[in-house]
């Protein structure tokens, strides 16, 4: 599963883009952050404020609860600020 | 047409080339945004776009579309650049045109209010107190919504 | 800054002065108006302007003086031509600067709203049936009103 | 006094600016239109439609029934299509 951070989720995190094999228990983007929270400070420092979160699976915002598999493209990052 | 790039913009000749060989043309309106040199009372120095390859062309695509289905335009452009800009740098251009100009003008509007919160840019502000993150404003969230 | 001319203007030039030297400006929203080809079923070969000289500039002084006014803004410049202009033609250019986007965006569009029916301005159409004045339109009257 | 005419009410007239020494009953703008409209037949024309005139009194947008003397700038138009 590829996995991209950016703004500040990024800086927290100190990488912009992993590959990653999470266990089973894993299916949605919800549980994922939940497992990268045990991954480190720095994870759990950038998944602290949830409601904070956006995410994107496959290139398109998407919620939380948006059941995800090792062929997606999912990205984690703060509220966009473009413009 | 969307463009992402990390070069400047001319904006005169953005405009210009819009608006030739299409008499159909009424009114052209058009939205520049630039860093400024203080956020808050805090000066800055510098301002680092980071976005998102991929998805921002889709993103700035939808608009695009969006804006097409909304209002009888002849022409929409949107170039968004990223990377390290200094104030007064050009971060973004919205040019639309149109037969009367109050489609020309209410879409250019709605672009830039969606670019705000739905484009995925991010902002990094090199202040006098250190790198800081541009936070996303409530106004925006609002201007976005007042166009749902 | 108000200009009443015949000659026509660069639009780039015109909007890179003003965003010039002023790193405090976020945002800068312009408008131009062009002369289309057509008004209703009929083709237009050219379109004259003929404008009261003296209250023009005190009525588009006037306009500026209003959106200053009504918006904190950095900048505003309208420029408007007078004389006989061909199809593809720029008749008229408004500019706005604020720091942040809502005020120029705003302000541009009152402005140019305002300027279609305060500004002593007429228009000859060059028809194929012939010359006509350009009727004042209900919903410019109705846009203008807004603003009331 | 100062007249000058715009737009289809100039077309009408056929002339852009006059001098004129209106009779004492002029006082205002609705009496200097009365009594212009027996001028000849284009200013019967201009005139014809009141809904549609337009006043300038010294380059202010004036109502119909400003008070006007010789030292005055009229001027009669028809609505204004600026932009």
């Amino acid at each position: 599963m590829q996995v991209l951070y950016f703004g500040w989720v990024k800086s927290r995190i100190g990488i912009s883009k992993e590959t990653l094999s999470p266990p089973l228990e894993v299916t949605n983007v919800v549980t994922l952050i939940d497992w990268l929270k045990g991954q480190g400070d720095g994870y759990a420092a950038a998944f602290n404020d949830a409601a904070s979160l956006r995410v994107a699976v496959n290139q398109e915002v998407a919620p939380l609860d948006t059941v995800i598999s090792d062929d997606d493209e999912v990205a984690i990052f703060s509220p966009m600020t473009g413009g | 047409m969307i463009r992402v790039q990390t070069e400047d913009f001319d904006i005169g000749a953005e405009i210009t080339r819009i608006g030739a060989d299409n008499t159909e043309i009424g009114g052209l309106a058009s939205f520049v945004g630039l860093v400024r040199d203080y956020a808050g009372d805090e000066k800055i120095s510098a301002m680092t776009l980071e976005h998102y390859p991929g998805m921002t062309e889709k993103e700035l695509f939808k608009l695009e579309t969006e804006a097409r289905e909304r209002w009888d335009l002849q022409e929409v452009l949107i170039v968004h650049r990223y990377g390290r800009l200094k104030p007064g740098d050009r971060i973004v251009l919205v040019v639309t045109a149109s037969a009367h100009r109050k489609a020309s003008l209410e879409s250019c509007q709605f672009l830039i209010d969606w670019l705000k919160t739905k484009a995925p840019f991010w902002k990094l502000e090199d202040r006098e107190s250190g790198a800081k993150w541009v936070d996303s404003r409530e106004q925006d969230t609002v201007a976005a919504d007042k166009w749902v």
